[in-house]
């Protein structure tokens, strides 16, 4: 039967010691470097996020004309200079810092609202009448084939650019992908045995979906948040590119790559800092999702907890 | 039938494709022009807005008069070779003979008066309607060289405003039309939406036939993109590059392109409505600072909403200094009396509006909360910023301040001041008797009288009625490639005539 | 088959008449037309005018009435800017995005499938980790950002390709280039997943015992199987192509739909971006039936 | 020495896992000669299977080692051959039968071209191979051979693939067939089938046959020689006769007093009125009938086993009787109200009387919920069984009678072997106190001394608390020592109905002496015997197998 490694060898004689959730979660972080740095940079990133406006808003939003797009690694000066300044002459780390929790902020928004509305929506498709599940499924389709774009713009013209009207627009958009993925694990899931058992038991519909189906799902939609937070990030900074995004004076660093755009060919550094903030998030993100995938699914949990430090 | 359209623009890209590989480098008399914006319409009557304008206004259709921006010759004749103004206030035009259209069709006083009728015409919209508002044409064809115009009210700037209406042939289709015909030096022989516009030079043209025998467009709209072309040879001639990007003297240009920035005020609404907040405004903002920063070494800071090339432009009028500690003490005052100076004041601007638009409204927000204004700027797209600017203004509104760009490279104030300061003007903030009775005696003045009263108007609305921030006349850069002899003007923002490019021997 | 197909297409039907109501009136609640095509200075007499003249002073149920009528002979209505017929300027640009999203994919397709499979093979190899971390960061990187990186780097440092536009063949190489990383880091990471438990399955085994080679192991008896989920994702990627990559056309100036669409949404053209919405809408429904059809031609156990 | 076919001396497999190095195979030795038939015997990770796939070169290593050991065919050692070298061995010299045949045949080509590879990887020209595909189709008696090429593997019934299979392995007439548990997944009469042309194929080529299986019938069906192991080690081994009848080690000893079938038959005693009365239920999928008027009683306390092979309609009585689908006609009185007509409020109350415990425990534990969860989620649903402040202590109460600690109540299912979530999954009906157990297949899934330690279990269950069981199963002996009465089934009707000793020692139809000639019995004489007496029976026995092909 199985080759590539025997099932687990010590199956019947006792059962697998179960150290507490939290160690057992740093021990898998630790089987997996990559996974590691990821979670380190991403706690450092909102770490940043809550406490870096109150911080350095002051220095972030310092003008110095005289100081303009100061080139960065000048080492001698101040440490908030050294990755240069910007074309107000305003320290780039600061304000990198500061627009660290606008952009999460939205991100995290924005997946949060689609994963609840797109994921309850699912629930209703998988589980309710052939009808019901076709006019979600079609309100699906059209969210899909609705420009963001133009979702952006109706939205931001109609109630006005804020944070919150941005999380709104990007978290429209992505309604669909929750809602599909969970309908169609809900239509599998629906089958399995477990269900069946509940079924038995006398478990409410209600129950069954909510106490049975979401638990499975859910690390499935963790899963999917940590790399559609990544995507939402993505698509934020793109909007706010090409202006119909976050407006300042708020900062996001979409925003900051566009402003600094038009200084690439002599002040590279104004768009590449928080282009590589981008790049190392939604890096650490990607990575952080990989192995969630693994964590979170117990049959190959063991990857990681085997490959801990020490064990048993 | 969709689907062979399909088919057919996909093997049309296929071929394009083929026939492209090499760019042939082709007459050296040829050359490309890359452009920030694409017409969308080669439309006559809307060659007054610039991405039209561009490419054929004087190259492919051609006006009655013209105005030098380069000398001190004022209203010049084009296709109309002289012109009086008869005793009842109408203009006689005695017109070119021997000009013909690219169609082969010999240009006459009939063309004239079509061309006027269209743009009065219900099936479309021409853009050059709007400098006739509120007048009455009565347009007589005397003979085939000759044309009479009786305007009422009485227009003294005919002839100026005569050198805005593109002249059609006879028989042009009143909608829009997207292949001009017109007699000018060039004419229009390949528009590849999305690509490229090609001007042929004409054999049969009028007068003296130009250098360039072809002229390329092409449309990026990024700046350093644009410069980038003409530093690797892509194009020869980019009229609008941005700041940054101009640093190489031999082939970068500045050039005042008649696009004045300011903060309008609506005036109507408190604390805006005292005239010691307005002046306070003003103190607080450091204009020379921007200077050589932000906005071009060249630019010169505003008095007045056009440049100074502008008749009646006042020499008097001196810029506000910087001065916070004034501006501070104008602020207290105004609150001992009762102006709510706490009030919030939204500043408006538009995204992309012109360079550094973000980086200046920033700075200037900067500025002002320094001396205690409270300011909540607000970035807005295209659509959104228009219903900000211009009338009906919205009820119930808090004190707003729109940050704006207004182009006048016409040579006269009435095209700016009516609209900005009249009490009926669309983008005017006050309803002031005084300014309102000024314009109308300066827009039926002639010669000296109308200076007069223009720089009288100038000077009031700048220092008595402080009616919003004038920041700066914006310098535009075009790079142009070394071997072609060509200094951009204050025009070339809106018109690029062909005849004017050299190449250098 | 025939009722599979007839199914699906009245599903997307029903899709898109929603869609275009949907973006009929939303659109329509977002500011006036007239307004930005006019300058500023225009009178509000013009203004009416213009609106009269495009009928957009009508009543907006009796305009959605008129547009639908219209569409239904075929017309979708003129363009305000541009004084053409919406739908041609929308196929205009649309075939230039469907050549960029057709080449763009294919190359997606072939390197990620070799880069995918391959990895999978000596998962945790050198190649593997490699690959891994490429793609990765392929997945990660903003695509305008590295756009106007690389035009930076490829066009104005080293001149070797144009900066953008378009007229010859070195005109599409930054432009794919740049559409390439994200699908390609995505789907190299689907194909390496799906590709592991495609290796692992029992079917390969039976291959190994009967001594087939390597190659046909990975190529003909496992990649077959994990194609259905790779396929899925490609099709969500040529899908968001074919939608018009906006920020990589705009900053190539690259003339496609994508483009047209964000310009014509901030003119408030409202029929092209309508046409340009169809014109989408059912290439994609066209992309996901041929979706269909190749799940049915990749696993016989897929019948419609 | 070297006479042997297959030698395998002093074989160390080990696997490194981050916890340390596994040895999955430790130090075993057994040769095998041409023409004969070695079984290797053992349980769920008793590494049976690792030897077989160490000469078939499939451990990937790593994570996989070869310790040490040397693997000889016809005295050449396959350890010190090129990788392609083995490769040719592969297929031509060796070939390799695998359970459950769907998962092993590429799903996505047919079966000819899985077929025609086999031979063609080996040198054969496409067009003989397309030619010697079809005799070999026709050779193990595949119904409309020349079609059958074409066809695709889920288009074949479980015994036709798993031929499938054993002609792809015969192709190149290997010296060596390795059959992994090659008949596990199938129908009693089928594995029948499946052994006897093995057996017959192996007679004809003279190869050697290595067969892994688990279960002891099988060994005495086919086997000559037998290796037992046990975690690794080989513990015993011997003539198939010399083992049964005298095993020397004591894990030998306790898998041979585990295999069912030899206790004592039950007599029913339970009296009173039935608690549940199936009159003439039927269910139809469409056009198909798959009850066809199904009538039984049930008192309290009382045991009934349904048996019969895939397709028989078992398992939808139970779905149906459960509610977990809807009768489409007859009636199910429970305690005299119709269940198939129930009101959802009676419905709910009628759950706690009536519970259910599946096949696979792994799929029918909610994965993401710890043991007291899925115990105390009958009382959340129920509140009026068990006030909240009593659950726990209730919890470990049931625990603790399926015979798990209490002190696990805390973990996941996934935390613990199969028989024991068994367990978990039967304390979770009980905790509803119900007054019958649906058991449907609830110990197939189970090595064969688990699966005797839950029936041991259930009896209890039924002598301590009376509860009643519908005892589901296809094998006949597992039924013999638990059920009071067998009701046979056979497409959607059911066959024979008695008690144990009737159905056992008497049966009447054809059908259940079909079933339970075919069963295989693990002591070798009593199977020899089985075997003669079955042959009798043959003609009858080909053409149900072709019927029942046609169905599934």
């Amino acid at each position: 039967m199985t080759m590539a490694i025997p099932s687990t060898p010590t199956k019947d004689a006792v059962i697998a010691e179960e150290p507490s959730a939290l160690s057992r979660v740093w021990r898998m972080l630790l089987a997996d470097k990559f996974a590691l740095c990821a979670a380190v940079f991403l706690i450092f990133v909102v770490l940043m996020a809550i406490i870096g406006p109150t911080l350095l808003t002051d220095l972030a939003t310092k003008q110095n004309l005289r100081g303009r797009n100061l080139a960065p690694f000048m080492f001698d000066r101040e440490w908030f200079m050294w990755l240069g300044a910007d074309a107000l002459g305003r320290p780039l780390l600061p304000r990198i810092i500061v627009a660290t929790q606008n952009t999460i902020m939205v991100a995290a928004g924005a997946v949060v609202i689609s994963a609840v509305i797109g994921t309850l929506l699912g629930l209703i498709a998988g589980f309710a009448s052939e009808r019901v599940s076709q006019v979600i499924m079609r309100l699906a389709d059209v969210i899909m084939s609705f420009p963001s774009l133009l979702v952006a713009v109706i939205v931001l013209y109609i109630l006005g650019s804020s944070i919150m009207n941005l999380m709104l627009v990007l978290s429209i958009t992505r309604i669909p992908v929750y809602l599909r993925t969970t309908r169609a694990e809900v239509l599998e899931i629906k089958s399995r045995m477990f269900v069946q058992a509940a079924q038995v038991m006398g478990a409410s519909s209600k129950r069954i979906l909510f106490r049975h189906i979401l638990l499975v799902v859910f690390p499935t939609l963790t899963t999917l948040a940590t790399l559609d937070f990544a995507y939402v990030m993505l698509a934020e900074s793109a909007l706010s590119f090409l202006g119909i995004g976050i407006q300042p004076p708020e900062i996001t660093w979409g925003l900051m790559i566009s402003q600094g755009r038009q200084y690439l060919t002599n002040a590279w550094w104004l768009s590449f800092w928080p282009g590589l903030a981008i790049i190392l998030t939604t890096l650490s993100l990607n990575l952080l999702s990989n192995w969630l995938r693994i964590a979170l699914d117990p049959v190959q949990r063991w990857r990681l907890e085997m490959k801990g430090p020490k064990h048993g | 039938m969709k689907t062979s359209q399909l088919l057919g623009a996909l093997l049309g890209s296929v071929l394009a494709l083929g026939t492209g590989i090499a760019p042939v480098q082709a007459a050296t008399t040829d050359i490309k022009i890359v452009l920030p914006e694409e017409a969308d319409l080669l439309e006559p009557c809307m060659a007054t807005r610039s991405n039209i304008g561009r490419v054929i206004m004087e190259n492919v259709s051609e006006t009655l008069t013209e105005l030098d921006v380069r000398g001190k010759e004022g209203v010049m004749p084009r296709l109309a070779e002289k012109w009086e103004q008869t005793g009842d206030g109408a203009w006689r035009f005695h017109l070119r003979q021997g000009v013909k259209f690219s169609d082969g069709k010999a240009f006459g006083a009939k063309d004239v008066k079509y061309s006027f009728d269209r743009i009065f015409s219900d099936k479309n919209i021409c853009e050059s309607r709007r400098y006739f508002g509120g007048m009455k044409f009565d347009v007589k064809v005397v003979d085939d060289n000759t044309i009479d115009f009786k305007v009422d009210p009485v227009q003294p700037i005919l002839p100026l405003l005569l050198s805005l209406v593109t002249i059609v042939p006879e028989g042009t289709p009143l909608e829009f039309v997207r292949e001009p015909i017109g007699t000018g030096p060039y004419k229009l022989t390949n528009w590849t939406p999305g690509q490229q516009i090609v001007l042929n030079a004409r054999d049969d043209y009028w007068g003296k036939k130009p250098a360039v025998t072809k002229a390329t467009y092409l449309f990026r709209s990024d700046p350093a993109v644009r410069a980038a072309m003409v530093q690797a040879g892509e194009a020869d001639l980019a009229p609008s590059i941005s700041q940054v990007e101009a640093t190489n003297e031999k082939t970068d240009f500045s050039y005042l392109d008649s696009e004045t920035v300011y903060l309008r005020i609506d005036g109507n609404i408190a604390p805006l409505n005292d005239v010691r907040v307005r002046k306070a405004l003003n103190l607080a903002i450091d204009r020379q600072a921007f200077i050589g920063t932000l906005v071009p070494q060249d630019a010169v800071l505003a008095t007045a909403l056009v440049p100074p090339t502008t008749l009646g432009w006042n020499p008097d009028v001196k810029v506000f200094p910087f001065d916070p500690e004034q501006a501070k003490k104008l602020l207290e005052e105004a609150k001992a009396a009762g102006v709510p100076v706490d009030t919030p004041i939204t500043v408006v601007a538009r995204t992309a509006n012109f360079p550094n638009v973000t980086e200046i409204m920033e700075a200037v927000q900067a500025q002002l909360q320094d001396v205690g204004f409270k300011i909540d700027l607000k970035f807005v797209e295209v659509a959104e910023h228009e219903v900000y600017y211009s009338k009906p203004f919205k009820d119930g509104r808090g004190p707003t301040i729109v940050a704006a760009m207004h182009d006048n490279s016409k040579g006269d104030p009435s095209f700016t001041m009516f609209f900005k300061y009249d009490s009926k003007g669309t983008q005017s903030g006050y309803a002031d008797p005084k300014v309102d009775n000024l314009i109308a005696r300066a827009s039926a003045a002639t010669g000296d009288e109308r200076a007069k009263l223009w720089s009288q108007l100038f000077a009031y609305v700048h220092d008595d009625l402080v009616a919003d921030a004038l920041l700066f006349h914006m310098v535009g850069y075009s790079r142009v490639s070394e071997r072609l002899d060509f200094k951009p003007s204050i025009a070339t923002n809106g018109m690029l005539q062909l005849s004017e490019i050299g190449f250098k021997k | 088959m025939l009722s599979f197909i007839r199914k699906r297409a009245f599903a997307s039907l029903i899709s898109l008449i929603g869609l275009l109501v949907m973006v009929f009136f939303l659109s329509r609640l977002t500011g006036d037309p007239a307004s930005l095509f006019l300058p500023v200075e225009a009178s509000a007499e013009m203004k009416a005018e213009f609106r009269a003249l495009h009928g957009l002073d009508q009543p907006l149920l009796v305009q959605f009435g008129q547009y639908v009528g219209n569409v239904l002979t075929g017309d979708l209505g003129e363009s305000l800017r541009k004084a053409r017929p919406a739908l041609d300027v929308v196929l205009e640009a649309f075939t230039w995005t469907l050549w960029l999203a057709v080449i763009t994919m294919t190359l997606v397709t072939v390197c990620a499938i070799v880069v995918g499979s391959l990895a999978a093979f000596r998962t945790g190899g050198f190649f593997d980790r490699f690959s891994s971390m490429v793609s990765l960061i392929g997945a990660s990187v903003p695509d305008f950002w590295l756009a106007i990186v690389a035009i930076v780097v490829f066009a104005i440092q080293l001149s070797w390709l144009p900066t953008s536009g378009t007229g010859s063949l070195s005109h599409w190489i930054l432009p794919i280039c740049v559409l390439f990383v994200r699908p390609f880091g995505i789907i190299v990471q689907v194909v390496r997943g799906s590709m592991i438990s495609a290796l692992s399955s029992a079917y390969v085994k039976t291959a190994r015992a009967k001594g087939v080679k390597a190659g046909p192991i990975i190529f003909i008896h496992a990649l077959r199987n994990a194609m259905l989920p790779v396929i899925t994702v490609i099709g969500d990627q040529a899908a968001s192509l074919l939608n018009g990559a906006v920020v990589i056309e705009t900053i190539f100036g690259f003339p496609g739909v994508g483009k047209l669409m964000i310009d014509s949404i901030l003119q408030r053209d409202f029929n092209v971006v309508l046409a340009a919405i169809l014109v989408t809408a059912f290439a994609i429904f066209l992309m996901n039936l041929v979706i269909d059809l190749a799940y049915a031609l990749l696993d016989p156990r897929i019948r419609y | 020495m070297a006479d042997h076919l297959l030698e395998v001396r002093n074989l160390s497999v080990d696997f490194y896992t981050g916890t340390g190095t596994v040895h999955a195979v430790r130090d075993i030795s057994y040769h095998l000669d041409r023409g004969e038939t070695l079984a290797i015997l053992g349980e769920s990770g008793s590494g049976k299977s690792v030897s077989s796939s160490a000469i078939m070169n499939l451990i990937d290593m790593p994570p996989g080692k070869i310790a040490s050991g040397e693997i000889l065919l016809n005295g050449k050692d396959l350890f010190k051959m090129s990788s392609e070298a083995r490769r040719e061995v592969n297929g031509r010299r060796i070939a390799m039968i695998f359970q459950d045949p769907l998962s092993h045949l590429n799903p996505v080509y047919t079966v000819g071209w899985q077929m025609r590879e086999a031979l063609k990887t080996h040198g054969i020209s496409s067009a003989q191979a397309q030619s010697e595909a079809l005799r070999l189709f026709k050779r193990v008696a595949l119904p409309e051979p020349e079609k059958a090429l074409d066809k695709y593997p889920h288009e074949f019934s479980g015994g036709q693939r798993q031929r499938v299979m054993i002609a792809m392995a015969l192709a190149l007439k290997p010296d060596l067939l390795i059959a992994d548990e090659p008949t596990t997944a199938l129908d009693v009469t089928v594995q029948a089938e499946v052994l006897a042309l093995l057996k017959e194929l192996q007679r004809e080529t003279g190869m050697g046959v290595l067969i892994i299986t688990h279960d002891l019938g099988v060994v005495s069906e086919v086997a000559d020689r037998v290796v037992v192991m046990e975690k690794g080690q080989l513990v015993e081994s011997g003539t198939v006769r010399e083992v049964y009848h005298n095993p020397q080690h004591a894990y030998t000893k306790k898998l041979i007093a585990a295999a069912p079938g030899k206790g004592e038959m039950h007599e029913p005693h339970a009296t009173g009125d039935a608690i549940l009365s199936v009159k003439d239920a039927r269910k139809f999928y469409g056009g198909f009938e798959a009850l066809k008027g199904v009538s039984f009683d049930l008192k309290a306390g009382e045991t009934v086993a349904v048996v019969g092979e895939s397709g028989s309609g078992k398992s939808t009585l139970a779905r149906i009787l459960l509610r977990l689908e809807e009768a489409d006609g007859g009636t199910a009185k429970w305690k005299g109200k119709d269940l198939f007509t129930m009101s959802p409020s009676d419905l709910f109350k009628l759950r706690r009387d009536l519970q259910m415990v599946f096949q696979d425990p792994t799929q029918s534990l909610n994965p993401r919920m710890t043991v007291y969860q899925l115990i105390s989620e009958a009382w959340v649903i129920h509140p009026e069984i068990l006030p909240k402040a009593k659950w726990r202590e209730r919890a470990a109460e049931l625990l603790d009678q399926v015979g798990l600690s209490p002190e696990h109540m805390g973990r996941y299912p996934h935390q613990f072997s199969g028989g024991q979530r068994q367990r978990i999954a039967i304390a979770r009906a009980l905790a509803l106190e119900p007054k019958l157990i649906v058991c449907d297949e609830a110990v197939s899934a189970l090595d064969v001394s688990v699966q005797a330690q839950v029936i041991k279990l259930l009896d209890k269950l039924r002598r301590d608390m009376g509860i009643a069981f519908i005892f589901i199963a296809h094998d006949l002996p597992l039924v013999r020592d638990f059920a009071d009465y067998v009701m046979v089934m056979q497409k959607g009707e059911v066959v024979e109905f008695g008690t144990v000793a009737q159905v056992f020692d008497n049966p009447q139809k054809p059908y259940t002496q079909a079933l339970l000639a075919a069963s295989l019995d693990p002591d070798p004489d009593v199977q020899a015997a089985n075997r003669n007496a079955r042959l009798t029976h043959r003609p009858e026995n080909r053409s149900r197998f072709s019927k029942s092909t046609m169905r599934i």
